[in-house]
């Protein structure tokens, strides 16, 4: 399904419209305190721009935008982020995920600390739903084969 | 086997409605739902987290373990995609 | 009389999943049921949860619909009922 | 006297024209570098227009450029202006353009940005002005009774070359009533036309040497034609 | 009788949504049909999870104004709509997009092995 569209118009208005539908996707991750949304929103949103460059350009030309490998190790960082934030708080003496002990680190007050502790969850959650959107789209839309793979193994085995 | 699930989904529906019979009103603001546990929500988060959006300060900071464990989920879900389709080189 | 807008909604929500349930060509059907996510955001932005209807019109609408054209282009886009 | 007079007249022509053929030398051979130039932006888009964008030699103004209108458009969007909200949006704008700037700005040279800026600006207000124009001349073929219009499809070849003049031209061609491209294939524009009057209006092309103006292409075919008048002057002398 | 269709008919919607989406997973024999159905079933339990949280009476959204945030005016709790189910079913619907996810990398699977989509004909093939 995904190949390179031949249509020069969605392919160049694409191209302009996706670094700011990047940039909406990271204000609506920035601003989940003082307006809907948050990691979830935002992170489908970013996801959806790089959906929308593979569907324009194909994954041979997008591939170097969007590596899967870097995918897989994303996923897994925003996860760490999230857990990691929690285990911070135990090392400094609170419960797990007890974001008010991140004050003695940060120089702020306990409200304010909360609310960085929550922006900094909300970018590990924002991080994991990006990559794991993107490689569920992937994984579906080409069936688990990525194009231009087949040559490759058909490559290394005749090397063999 | 068609009419068989109509009778079930039929009877599924029927015993349904038969429960909001005891249900609060729609928008009834002294239902159980809003007199529990909402109520310190809505008066303590400006204060204990500076954060004017409460659906983010619940999400992330009063019930941040439900969300962690969601984040796994979500996790798990595309590890899962992975593993049932890609082929792999080797 | 006034038509209250939660009637009109629920009407073109239960229309929609009808259809959906209905349709024959899958890929209609996933593409009624992008327009079903959408009518039930704006039945819960009516109803003052704007986060979760921001959540439905990205996630739902936005992201479901792409996996199940991905999906029905993958497998088929006949079915027999 | 005359004579001498005469030699001197001549002396100072020759000179003259000797002075005026090193010049002409030289514009040819400036006219000769930049048709090179071209080709060879054209051999990169081309060869790879996703790919090839990143060897530009000027990414960093068009890094410079795609941070301020992105930079703009977070602080539209944010609304809150103290420091730390201002630093998060220099944070993430910096991420997207660094990501991002060849998508927005491909196969533009450094020193044309400010012009095809300025003469895009321009381009503005004489197609709002095209706008009104054929509104009203649809306006009034669908109001008039008889209802005289006569809808037809033409093929349409432009002298255009990159991408996004392609895309402006086919977007200003849909914006105009009247008209809606329906498709471009291999530089053929297929156009949907209401009316004769319209599609005349197209063909005459003065929508195409503005877009043309503001990206400037079709320089190079002058120069083209410079240098095929200078293999004809040299032939001749 | 007037009375209780006004205060009840939301909610007798929302069980004839349920109803849908159960008729569609269980009658249904395409695959996909039934993960629609599925996805029906779901919205229609999130719908009646957030009809809780809703107060008639001009209760306003959970987001504090400026006034409000900055101690000018105290919070009413019955001004503010419930957050909490939203909460809960905002959560959900991600969890319901990574479900469909699975489901349909599953429905793949199936049809790779057995070209086709239709339960019974697998079922026949099994057997």
């Amino acid at each position: 399904m995904i190949y390179r569209g031949e249509d020069i118009i969605i392919r160049t208005i694409s191209r302009m419209l996706i670094p700011f539908i990047q940039l909406y996707g990271l204000y609506v991750i920035m601003h989940g305190h003082y307006s809907p949304g948050g990691g979830f929103q935002g992170g489908v949103i970013l996801g959806a721009s790089l959906i929308l460059l593979l569907l324009a350009y194909g994954y041979q030309d997008a591939k170097s935008r969007v590596p899967e490998k870097l995918l897989t190790v994303f996923s897994g960082v925003g996860v760490f982020i999230y857990a990691g934030t929690g285990f911070l708080c135990l090392v400094l003496l609170g419960n797990f995920l007890d974001y008010a002990m991140l004050a003695k680190i940060l120089h702020t007050d306990a409200a304010h600390a909360r609310s960085l502790g929550i922006l900094s969850v909300e970018i590990g959650v924002g991080m994991a739903v990006m990559a794991v959107m993107v490689s569920i789209f992937l994984d579906i839309s080409t069936g688990g084969v990525l194009p231009g793979e087949e040559e490759e193994k058909q490559k290394t085995a005749e090397e063999a | 086997m068609k009419f068989f699930g109509f009778l079930i989904t039929l009877l599924t529906g029927a015993v349904l409605i038969y429960g909001t019979l005891d249900m609060p009103a729609y928008g009834d603001p002294d239902s159980p739902a809003s007199r529990h546990v909402s109520p310190r929500y809505i008066e303590m988060t400006e204060i204990e987290t500076a954060t004017p959006n409460m659906v983010t300060s619940i999400l992330a900071d009063y019930r941040g373990y439900d969300t962690m464990g969601e984040t796994t989920v979500i996790f798990t879900a595309g590890m899962s995609c992975i593993f049932l389709l890609r082929k792999r080189k080797s | 009389m006034t038509v209250p807008i939660d009637l009109v909604l629920q009407i073109f929500i239960i229309v929609c999943a009808v259809a959906s349930i209905v349709v024959k060509d899958l890929l209609s059907a996933a593409m009624i049921l992008g327009a079903y996510s959408f009518f039930m955001c704006i039945m819960w932005a009516q109803m003052g949860a704007v986060d979760v209807a921001f959540t439905e019109a990205s996630v739902s609408a936005g992201i479901g619909t792409i996996l199940f054209v991905a999906a029905v282009m993958k497998t088929t886009r006949r079915s027999k009922d | 006297m005359e004579v001498t007079l005469l030699v001197q007249a001549a002396d100072e022509s020759f000179t003259i024209l000797e002075k005026a053929r090193v010049r002409a030398v030289d514009l040819m051979n400036t006219a000769a570098k930049l048709t090179s130039e071209t080709r060879w932006m054209e051999e990169k888009r081309v060869r790879a227009i996703f790919r090839g964008a990143r060897e530009s030699r000027a990414g960093l103004q068009n890094f410079v450029v795609t941070f301020v209108i992105l930079f703009v458009f977070w602080a539209l969007l944010s609304g809150k202006y103290d420091a730390f909200h201002l630093s998060l949006g220099v944070i993430c704008t910096g991420v997207v353009a660094w990501m991002g700037h060849e998508l927005i700005f491909h196969n533009v040279r450094a020193g044309d940005m400010r012009v095809i800026a300025w003469r895009f600006l321009k381009y503005i207000p004489w197609l709002f002005h095209e706008i009104v124009v054929s509104n009203f001349h649809v306006a009034r073929l669908v109001l008039s009774p008889r209802l005289p219009i006569d809808p037809n499809l033409i093929r349409y070849r432009t002298k255009l070359e990159s991408d996004t003049s392609m895309v402006t031209l086919a977007n200003s061609i849909t914006l105009t009533p009247g008209t809606i491209t329906i498709a471009i294939e291999n530089g053929e524009f297929i156009v949907h036309a209401l009316d004769r009057k319209v599609a005349d209006d197209l063909n005459a092309g003065a929508m195409e040497d503005q877009v043309a103006h503001i990206f400037m292409e079709a320089d190079h075919i002058y120069i083209q034609d410079v240098l095929d008048v200078a293999r004809i002057f040299a032939a001749l002398r | 009788m007037i009375e209780l269709v006004i205060a009840k008919y939301n909610y007798w919607i929302y069980v004839i949504l349920m109803m849908i989406g159960f008729y569609a997973m269980i009658v249904k024999t395409n695959l996909v049909k039934k993960i629609i159905g599925m996805n029906i079933f779901q919205t229609a339990i999130i719908l009646f999870y957030i009809s809780t949280a809703y107060k008639m009476g001009g209760a306003t959204l959970p987001i504090m104004t400026d006034a409000q945030a900055h101690g000018h005016e105290a919070v009413l709790v019955d001004g503010v709509i419930n957050p909490l189910p939203h909460v809960l079913m905002l959560t959900a619907i991600v969890v319901m997009v990574a479900t469909l996810g699975v489901a349909l990398a599953i429905v793949i699977h199936i049809y790779r092995r057995y070209n086709t989509l239709n339960e019974d004909e697998i079922l026949k093939v099994m057997k």
